[in-house]
């Protein structure tokens, strides 16, 4: 929505991930269908749909968790082909999962850590050798962790050594894109981030998710049901039903897709309710203004 | 740095809590005096250097072990005034300390063999939580004061914590070196210590005067400790050290309630003086005393046999190397094993086949027998290469596999390599085995079958190294990667970590140890068959992993020592001691033997210790000494559970074609 | 008024050392719609849960249609005829759909009026029909909502708790949810539901509370807690 | 305070207390056989105690069980004993082991200490033996491994597998008449060693055996595959070399229920002596049996009549090898009554260099020993071998009403 | 070629003693994913009690001396005898030692199940003694030869016993409402407790037929081999237990598939050539049969990770 957004002819600039016809069939359900989808850097797309619909999967053929039946996923230029899930972090890919799959019997530091992993070097002898500059990766390590963390106010921070068991559920969303961000990705998938929490915390993580773009400068990729959220901050918006993507366009487009209130919006959407408003509200804050000129 | 602001408040309290200290630490150190006569061996000691007639290596390293013990003591109990702020109250204190110190020592002392006595201990440890788990139940205990009443230490403070450290230690020297003076003038004039001279008498008449001043000294040392992890020298003096990192009483309040009470323990030595990480430090120490000084000790105190008592704890050794390594592979990757027995087989054929004759009549290679013992030293780490080389090739396989059909994997790996060893006699020798095994050598050390001192010292360092790599590697990279692995393989492969690797990772080094402990056994014991290999040796190393907690070094250790203590050193003697008039339970035994006359313990000595295994699980599920992380998760069994969160999950129904990709 | 269906009286429940619910009392009377709201971690779940005796009341007494339950198993509790739709759907992942829902009549025996049920559930859900033969696991998120709402009904309760209903679910489905919501109390069942979804849940409740960690901070009739300022505030997310 | 302060009392006297060891399987399956033999050892023990035959010292019993975790003899168990006796000073010499393999795990660690060691029941020939002639070459050639010192001080009473293996064939063969061999044994040092003797035997007789060699199986819970496929070549007797405990009673046992193996005889050495259970089954089974052992026949012998009053009062059945066990431990009791005529017993069990001394002692009264026992006149060559080479073949079948063994012919070696 | 044809009869017999004692492992696993190491003992134990009662209770001697009748009511009610104390023994077992680990770590209940079942050993042991026991035949046996093959009848009474029960169990499982509420404990408990299922008392079902089962086991396994031992179960068990991960662990019909295959691998290694390697074994086949059972299910898993017929459900992520 930032004016250099709109400018970027889109056909012109590389996408930064393109999916090619990309088909998922499970035996006999195909639950992705010849899905094309470009996402270009900076930007927020968020993908919606029913339940069922494929979203999830999408994500699970991005990052390599299923392999697609047909189809091309393209990331920087570069076929992901077969990658496996942890070559595809390395490609510069992370994402968080739909059920927040943390490391629950570690520490909030650590699963951050282990975020961190294929930044750090040290071999299976320079662990039990650890010689200096061992030392020295793992403090740097520890002290970006907290950085990272700290991307979430003081807060997580303060709880770094807790159990990440023991935290609320949206500190436990927060845990797991702090560890997503640790490898460093280009591009961040983010599952329904928001599931879960109540309209205030909802509101709070809208806010950090634009944050992110805008100070780490990333690409985000967000499957979203809550309309507060897709329509509050995302640049384009793709629509999936039955596998098949049967809209993509702006917020607005989207909202006024016929195709889109039957599948997915409902009476809501015309409803025009109360949250919608708020979603759609200028910031308070002026931070926040800045990316809404 | 942060201690309650009423600490040490001058009052008679100040007094009573001294009191309290001082007699709590009397009262194990007069048990270990008296029931010992440690003090007589420092008085040996003496008299060794004194009259050379008697001079004697064993007498002096003794009585040096002697100093060093009533040394740390004496400090300790000046580290703890100074760290306790009179939370710990006197009932709990008189009950750790009498089950963590009087109860060992007398049952070391009754059975009249250290690692049998630990092993009893452990078992009355096992009983005693669970006993306190019961209680706490049902009588929470008092909530702790409340913590934002903690506040910095500041110059005044820290004189009076160090004047009351100095009391606390001088006050127990003293009272302790009194009851010496009373003892030793009471022997002397009725003639006990027979033509001792008067060298003695100004020995221990000096003494009783050195030793309240020596108290004063290390008190204050214990102090200085206590404060030091007390306060940072600045007060926020942080070297990315958590012991030393400065917290706060904000950050204190925004922790959980348990988990303050963990970060205050390991910040603040006064909320549990008796665990904190600077106690921790003494006790070590007294461990290390211990166990170096050992075999010099061992004959003052539990008499003849010292080569046979030494003999069973260079076996307990290799099972703490083998439970260390398994952990590795069930504790921190969550992989079952079953087979781990194979690479223990390796390692031991790897040493048996170049260390011994066999080598010649294989190859034909003669190697000058003067030579072939220093062979062992590269070999030791040749055959726990070769282990975990076969740790990866086992492993490869079974990438693909989860849970319980990984198990199998193992499991029948572990049943192949003895077949395979057994079969290739012309190789191996079969079911006869290879004998003659040669020992390794050492400058000077005089090594041979029949000794087993140097094999003491050997596994010494062996597990002091071993543990050092196990500590390392957890808190390392690798370490958190197999730990994520094992709690979510999916969530760890989209962090970045490459679970094939990691896991053949966690399979060759758990591999390696084991490897090492295999060549140690071979050369020690100079012999090995193929049909001493089987599953059952891989059952009792899970055994001793998950009894002394998974994924918990420490537990680990124990529970590998207790395992070895009971199962092979215990139960199989019940007999001889059953036979034995003067042991404990010769009187049951006998009575035993009147209703059933052909009864014999090694009959049921699986039975027992089936029953102790089943016993102790349901006491302790989580291991004697869970890791942090798993007590975590024992108190949260009702996780969350979302969808299928467990990957051991058995794919029971008909359904669908393996999805998710694991290369 | 109507009957006191479920009654909660001072209730302390605990995790361990952890005290996570500090005397809780509520009431849902017979053919009401109750909502508990309160932020993440406050205690809603766990509330369900010594409800229907997952975890152990360290104190105090839960009555259900007059009978105590806080000491009985979760199986007999179901068996006197109250539901619960659990938090993230607990549906059996690896059983069919079908066999989903015939365990939700588990404590039923008469087979016709399961047959009954049966077709009133893929009426209500029409989504469930289609897909009677599929293993539960391989639902989306919003099909095994569903499923966990008509495993719920399958057993005719006369109360059905639900842990919140609407998460995860499209736009369109969470009116849905909502509007069988309405339909089942129509159908005389009362309900008792925990969301986070305030102002949907608010607005078809008749009564709330609201829980704040562990405590009940306020209590009162749905259009009351729409305009009070604290739950505007704290979980309408805005003025 | 205490008593260890003072003037240190050492005197030049030893302990009066002196230890004579056994090391046998005395539990578990191999019990039948191991407690009988140990019994002997002990009855012997307790009779040198009451006619103090050593004025002064008392002899301490001092036995040990070589089982292992797998239930029968284990060599690794038997060389943790060992070492457990080696650092026990006040020990001063070893009766047994029963099992060769057992034997072969132990000797090198007594041998270096060096302790005595009389082994009743030890019957592979390569223990003791090297050289073509007695097939114990390669990685049979045993003695460089279990003599490191390259001195002698393993000895036994029993004979050797090289003629206990013929002694059986030369039977079947000559007069039972039988032709086919399948022979399988449990691959321990003791049966295949046995089974390779036999093997060699039957062959020079003109007796066949089916696929020239013998089975190497370890033992298992079931024998059928191997019986099934043995029954195929019809054998008129299957020879196990192995114990019962390792086999040899379910081989019997499973035998019977293959219908073309029913009438073949089934035999084997020593290790199959023992277990009154096993003799039960083959006798209820209607088997036909033939183990041989290397001891004579007591029961015929008058000289043994008191040990078998003896030991029948205090433990019942006599063993086979419990007369063996009771020479061979009054044989080390006279060399340590020879031994105390040299030197003086060490301090305490903690007195390594004293013991030393003493263990040797014994050895070198050993190897001159000339022992009238009841299983014979009982010296050693130079290797450390019995010079009374006695087997008795048995056949199994009812004595006075119970399973027993029978004494069928008693061969002799020179 | 008669060798092979009564290899493979040999085979199927003993696979078909895997086979049962596997449907127990498997069954039990299902629910509470729990390797009950015990299960092969509590077979073990299915043979005592049968052995006692045809010795002790019916005094059996001789049984082609017996009438038919007094023949079939002695096979029923020793049947029964060891289906029922075996069953009760395997609640009992879940009463002590399982249920209070409910909610332990994983492994806890493994190292416990490990503890019963060496007690268990040691028990039998105090009554039969270490060695092998042979029991008297109790049925008359009758060989019928087929070719040159011979069967006898115990052998395929075993064929049929086990097949029966697979299906019977496969029944239970899969139609019954009690098999229903078993698959849901299995998946989630609490979930199945929210159903009205009595959680413990399903679990204790559980045992009560997979011990049972074990129990039926044994009475064949005696009537077949005519011999026990106390650890026979434990080699058993370690094969059964093979074969049903062999199979897919808790799939009954792959219990069974696992435990022919296991019976018949053993079988027939017995073939090949005593050689040195490549075209043999030192020692041929039948010293190797144990690590060439292995081998072959680690082959099989490798190229079918979840078993012959277990399919594995593909986690939602
Ligand atoms: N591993 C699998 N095996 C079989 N079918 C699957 C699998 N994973 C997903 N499906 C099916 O694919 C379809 C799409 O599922 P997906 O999880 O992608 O939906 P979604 O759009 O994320 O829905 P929701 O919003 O509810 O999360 C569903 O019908 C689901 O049943
Ligand atoms: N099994 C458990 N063990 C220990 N603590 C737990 C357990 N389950 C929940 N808790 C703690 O109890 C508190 C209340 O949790 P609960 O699940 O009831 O909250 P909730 O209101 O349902 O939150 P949400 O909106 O996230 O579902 C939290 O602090 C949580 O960490
Ligand atoms: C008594 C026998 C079992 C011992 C056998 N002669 C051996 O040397 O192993
Ligand atoms: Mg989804
Ligand atoms: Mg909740």
């Amino acid at each position: 929505m930032t004016a250099e957004h709109e400018q970027a002819p889109q056909s012109t600039r590389q996408p930064l991930l393109e999916l090619k016809k990309v088909t998922k069939h499970f035996g006999g359900l195909a639950a992705v269908q010849d899905v094309d989808l470009a996402i270009y850097p900076q930007e927020i797309v968020s993908i919606i749909g029913p339940n069922g619909a494929g979203k999830t999967t999408v994500f699970n053929l991005i990052t390599g968790i299923y392999l697609a039946t047909s189809g091309e996923i393209i990331f920087e230029g570069q076929p992901l082909k077969k990658a496996s899930p942890h070559q595809v972090v390395q490609r510069g890919l992370a994402r968080t999962f739909q059920n927040i799959r943390l490391f629950n019997n570690m520490t909030v530091l650590e699963n951050v850590l282990v975020g961190e992993h294929l930044r750090l070097k040290a071999s299976i002898l320079d662990a039990v050798f650890r010689p200096p500059w061992v030392k020295q990766e793992e403090e740097e390590a520890r002290r970006r962790a907290i950085e990272l963390l700290s991307f979430f106010g003081q807060h997580l921070v303060d709880r770094q050594d807790e159990y990440v068991i023991n935290l609320s559920y949206a500190d436990r969303r927060r845990v797991e894109i702090a560890r997503a961000l640790a490898s460093e990705p280009k591009l961040l998938l983010l599952d329904e981030p928001t599931a879960g929490m109540n309209e205030a915390e909802t509101m709070e993580a809208v806010h950090y998710i634009r944050r992110l773009r805008d100070e780490l400068h990333l690409t985000i990729l967000l499957i979203e049901h809550k309309l507060m959220v897709t329509m509050g901050i995302s640049d384009r918006i793709a629509v999936l039903d039955y596998g098949r993507k049967i809209a993509e366009g702006l917020p607005d487009e989207i909202r006024r897709d016929e195709r889109v209130i039957t599948a997915y919006l409902g009476k809501a959407a015309t409803a025009d309710r109360q949250t919608w408003q708020v979603a759609l509200r200028p910031q308070p804050e002026g931070e926040a203004n800045n990316h809404h000129e | 740095m942060l201690v309650p602001s009423q600490i040490l408040p001058q009052t008679g309290e100040t007094r009573r809590l001294l009191l309290k200290w001082v007699i709590a630490f009397l009262v194990p150190v007069l048990v270990f005096t008296l029931v010992w006569s440690g003090e007589a061996i420092l008085n040996a000691a003496l008299l060794a250097i004194f009259f050379p007639g008697s001079f004697s290596i064993a007498a002096i390293a003794a009585g040096l072990f002697m100093l060093l013990f009533y040394g740390i003591i004496t400090g300790l109990t000046g580290y703890l005034v100074a760290a306790d702020s009179g939370r710990q109250s006197l009932l709990d204190l008189w009950i750790s300390m009498f089950f963590f110190t009087v109860v060992p020592i007398l049952l070391i002392y009754i059975t009249a063999n250290l690692f049998v006595g630990l092993a009893a201990s452990v078992v009355v440890w096992a009983f005693y939580y669970y006993g306190r788990r019961l209680v706490r139940r049902f009588r929470p205990p008092a909530p702790l004061p409340p913590l934002p009443s903690l506040k910095v230490l500041d110059a005044e403070m820290r004189a009076t914590l160090l004047t009351r450290a100095r009391l606390g230690s001088f006050w127990f020297a003293l009272s302790f070196s009194l009851i010496w003076l009373l003892v030793d003038l009471l022997f002397y004039f009725t003639g006990q210590y027979g033509q001792a001279s008067l060298v003695f008498l100004v020995w221990i008449l000096l003494r009783s005067v050195l030793l309240p001043v020596a108290g004063w000294l290390l008190g204050s040392l214990g102090g200085l400790v206590a404060i030091r992890h007390a306060v940072p020298a600045n007060g926020n003096g942080s070297n990315g050290d958590r012991a030393g990192a400065p917290v706060s009483t904000r950050r204190l309040r925004l922790l959980s309630a348990t988990r303050a009470r963990e970060e205050a323990r390991d910040l603040v030595p006064n909320d549990l003086p008796l665990r904190s990480t600077g106690a921790r430090n003494f006790y070590l120490l007294l461990l290390l005393a211990l166990l170096v000084f050992y075999p010099m000790i061992d004959p003052f105190l539990f008499g003849p046999g010292t080569d046979s008592r030494l003999d069973n704890y260079g076996n307990a050794g290799y099972y703490v190397i083998l439970a260390l390594g398994l952990n590795i592979v069930v504790g921190f990757a969550g992989l079952l094993d079953l087979g781990y027995v194979a690479f223990f087989v390796i390692g031991a054929y790897t040493w048996a086949m170049v260390g011994s004759p066999q080598l010649t009549v294989l190859t034909g290679i003669h190697i000058n027998p003067d030579i072939w013992p220093w062979l062992f030293w590269p070999m030791l780490i040749v055959a726990a290469l070769i282990a975990a080389l076969w740790g990866v090739l086992l492993g490869a396989p079974t990438l693909r596999l989860r849970g319980d059909y990984l198990a199998i994997v193992t499991l029948g790996f572990g049943e192949i390599i003895p077949i395979v060893v057994q079969n290739l006699d012309k190789y191996t020798n079969g079911t006869n085995g290879l004998t003659g095994i040669y020992s390794p050598a050492f400058f000077g050390v005089h090594w041979n079958v029949s000794t087993s001192e140097p094999y003491y010292y050997l596994i010494l360092v062996l597990i002091a190294i071993v543990l050092l790599a196990n500590l390392r590697l957890r808190d390392s990279r690798i370490g958190r990667a197999w730990i994520a692995m094992r709690e979510d393989e999916i969530a760890a492969a989209a962090s970045g970590i490459n679970l094939t690797r990691t896991k053949l990772l966690a399979f060759a080094a758990g591999a390696f140890f084991s490897g090492i402990a295999g060549a140690y056994y071979a050369a020690k014991l100079s012999t090995v068959t193929s049909g001493n290999f089987s599953f059952s040796d891989s059952v009792i190393y899970l055994a001793m992993v998950v009894l002394g907690g998974l994924g918990s070094i420490p537990g680990v250790v124990v529970g590998a020592l207790a395992v070895y203590a009971v199962n092979v050193l215990v139960l199989p003697q019940l007999d001889a001691l059953g036979n034995d008039p003067s042991s404990i339970i010769y009187p049951i035994y006998t009575h035993i033997l009147q209703v059933i006359p052909n009864f014999s313990f090694s009959n049921i000595r699986n039975l027992i210790f089936g029953i102790i295994l089943v016993v102790l699980m349901i006491f302790r599920p989580e291991g004697l000494i869970p890791s942090t992380r798993r007590r975590h998760e024992l108190h949260h069994t009702e996780a969350e559970g979302v969808e299928i969160t467990s990957l051991d999950t058995p794919p029971g129904a008909p359904g669908f074609e393996s999805e998710m990709r694991v290369e | 008024m109507n009957e006191v269906m479920l009654q909660l009286e001072h209730v302390d429940t605990f995790y361990g050392p952890i005290q996570v619910l500090h005397d809780i009392n509520l009431e849902v009377r017979r053919g009401e719609i109750v909502c508990l709201l309160g932020a993440n971690a406050a205690g809603k779940t766990t509330t369900m849960k010594t409800i229907f005796g997952l975890v152990r009341p360290r104190r105090g007494r839960i009555i259900f249609d007059g009978q105590r339950i806080d000491n009985r198993p979760a199986s007999d509790i179901v068996r006197l005829g109250l539901a619960l739709v659990p938090e993230a759907r607990r549906i059996f992942p690896r059983m069919t759909v079908l066999e989903n829902l015939q365990m939700g009549a588990y404590t039923r025996t008469n087979k016709a009026e399961i047959e009954q049920d049966l077709d009133h559930v893929c009426q209500i859900f029409p989504r469930i029909k289609e897909r009677l033969k599929q293993i539960a696991g391989t639902l989306s998120g919003g099909e095994q909502q569903m499923l966990a709402m008509a495993r719920a009904l399958m057993s005719r309760p006369r109360m059905m708790c639900m842990d919140e209903p609407s998460m995860g679910l499209s736009p369109l489905l969470v009116e849905t949810v909502f509007e069988t919501i309405v339909r089942i109390r129509s159908e005389g069942v009362t309900i008792f539901l925990v969301e986070q979804n305030a102002s949907m849940a608010l607005s078809l409740a008749d009564r709330g509370y609201v829980l704040q960690t562990g405590k009940i901070v306020l209590s009162d009739t749905a259009a009351n807690l729409l305009e009070n300022d604290l739950v505007r505030q704290a979980y309408l997310g805005g003025s | 305070a205490g008593t260890t302060t003072g003037t240190s009392t050492s005197t030049t006297q030893g302990s009066t207390i002196i230890k004579v060891a056994t090391d046998f399987p005395v539990s578990g399956a191999d019990a039948g056989i191991g407690k009988s033999t140990e019994n002997g050892a002990h009855l012997a023990v307790d009779e040198a105690n009451a006619n103090h035959v050593i004025p002064g010292y008392t002899l301490q019993f001092d036995p040990q069980d070589d089982v292992g975790a797998s239930g029968v003899h284990d060599p690794t168990k038997g060389a943790n004993n060992m070492k457990a006796l080696v650092g026990d000073a006040l020990v001063a010499g070893v009766v047994g082991p029963l099992n060769s393999n057992v034997a072969q795990a132990e000797m090198p660690i007594a041998n270096q200490a060096p302790l005595a060691m009389i082994s009743p029941a030890n019957t592979n020939p390569c223990l003791t033996k090297e050289g073509a002639d007695v097939g114990c070459t390669g990685a049979n050639d045993l003695v460089p491994k279990l003599r490191p010192t390259g001195k002698v001080t393993y000895f036994r009473v029993a004979a050797t597998d090289d003629h206990q293996g013929p002694a059986m064939a030369d039977y079947l063969y000559n007069t039972l008449h039988l032709r086919t061999a399948y022979v399988i044994d449990d691959t321990e040092t003791y049966g295949a060693g046995l089974a390779k003797y036999f093997v060699q035997e039957w062959t020079k007789l003109g007796g066949t055996v089916v696929d020239g060699k013998s089975h190497s199986v370890k033992s298992t819970t079931s024998y059928l595959n191997l019986l099934t496929a043995a029954a195929a070549s019809k054998p008129d007797v299957i020879y196990f070399g192995g114990n019962y405990s390792t086999g040899g009673q379910l081989i019997q046992q499973q035998m019977m229920t293959i219908p073309s193996l029913k009438n073949a005889v089934f035999a084997g050495g020593d290790g199959l002596t023992g277990s009154s259970d096993f003799y039960k089954q083959i006798v209820d089974s209607g088997g036909k049996a033939y183990m041989t052992v290397a001891a004579p026949d007591v029961s015929k012998i008058p000289a043994a009549q008191q040990f078998i009053k003896d030991y029948t009062a205090k433990y019942g059945d006599v063993g086979p090898y419990s007369a063996a066990a009771y020479d061979a431990m009054n044989i080390l009791i006279q060399a340590i009554k020879t031994a105390l005529t040299k030197t003086h017993t060490p301090k305490d069990s903690s007195d390594a260099a004293q013991a030393q001394v003493f263990r040797q002692a014994v050895i070198d009264a050993l190897k001159t020993i000339t022992y009238n026992g009841i299983t014979g006149k009982i010296s050693f060559d130079q290797n450390g071998d019995t010079t009374n080479k006695i087997f008795t073949v048995y056949q199994v079948a009812n004595v006075n009403g119970q399973p027993d063994l029978e004494a069928k012919e008693v061969v002799t070696v020179q | 070629m008669t060798l092979f044809l009564q290899l493979l009869v040999e085979g199927l017999v003993i696979g078909s003693i895997y086979s049962l004692v596997a449907l127990g492992y498997t069954m039990v696993y299902g629910i509470i994913e729990l390797i009950n190491f015990a299960h092969g003992d509590i077979f073990m134990m299915g043979t005592l009690v049968s052995l006692f009662m045809v010795t002790n209770v019916f005094h059996l001697t001789d049984v082609s001396k017996m009438s038919l009748g007094g023949m079939l009511v002695m096979l029923v009610v020793t049947c029964l005898a060891s289906i029922v104390i075996c069953a009760l023994l395997g609640v009992l077992i879940e009463r002590i030692a399982y249920r209070p680990l409910r909610n332990a770590p994983r492994l806890a209940p493994l190292i416990s199940a490990i503890g019963v079942s060496l007690a268990l050993e040691d028990i039998a042991k105090a009554i039969i003694g270490p060695n092998p026991v042979a029991a008297p035949y109790l049925v008359p046996l009758v060989h019928y030869s087929i070719g040159s093959v011979d069967i006898t009848n115990t052998d395929i009474i075993v064929l049929v016993v086990a097949l029966v029960l697979m299906v019977g169990l496969q029944w239970l499982v899969t139609s019954t409402r009690i098999g229903r509420a078993m698959r849901a404990v299995a998946q989630d408990r609490e979930a199945a407790a929210l159903m009205g299922v009595n959680v413990d008392r399903v679990i204790a079902i559980t045992f009560l037929i997979g011990a049972g089962i074990a129990g039926a086991g044994g009475f064949v396994f005696l009537l077949s081999t005519n011999n026990t031992v106390f650890n026979i179960g434990f080699e058993l068990g370690l094969f059964a237990f093979t074969a049903a991960v062999l199979g897919g662990i808790g799939n009954l019909v792959g219990a069974m598939l696992g435990g022919l295959v296991i019976g018949l691998i053993r079988a027939l290694v017995t073939y090949i050539p005593d050689r040195d390697l490549p075209f043999g074994l030192p020692h041929g086949g039948v010293a190797w049969q144990d690590a060439v059972v292995f081998a072959i299910l680690i082959l099989i898993l490798v190229f079918r990770p979840t078993g012959l017929l277990g399919q594995q459900l593909a986690e939602k992520v």
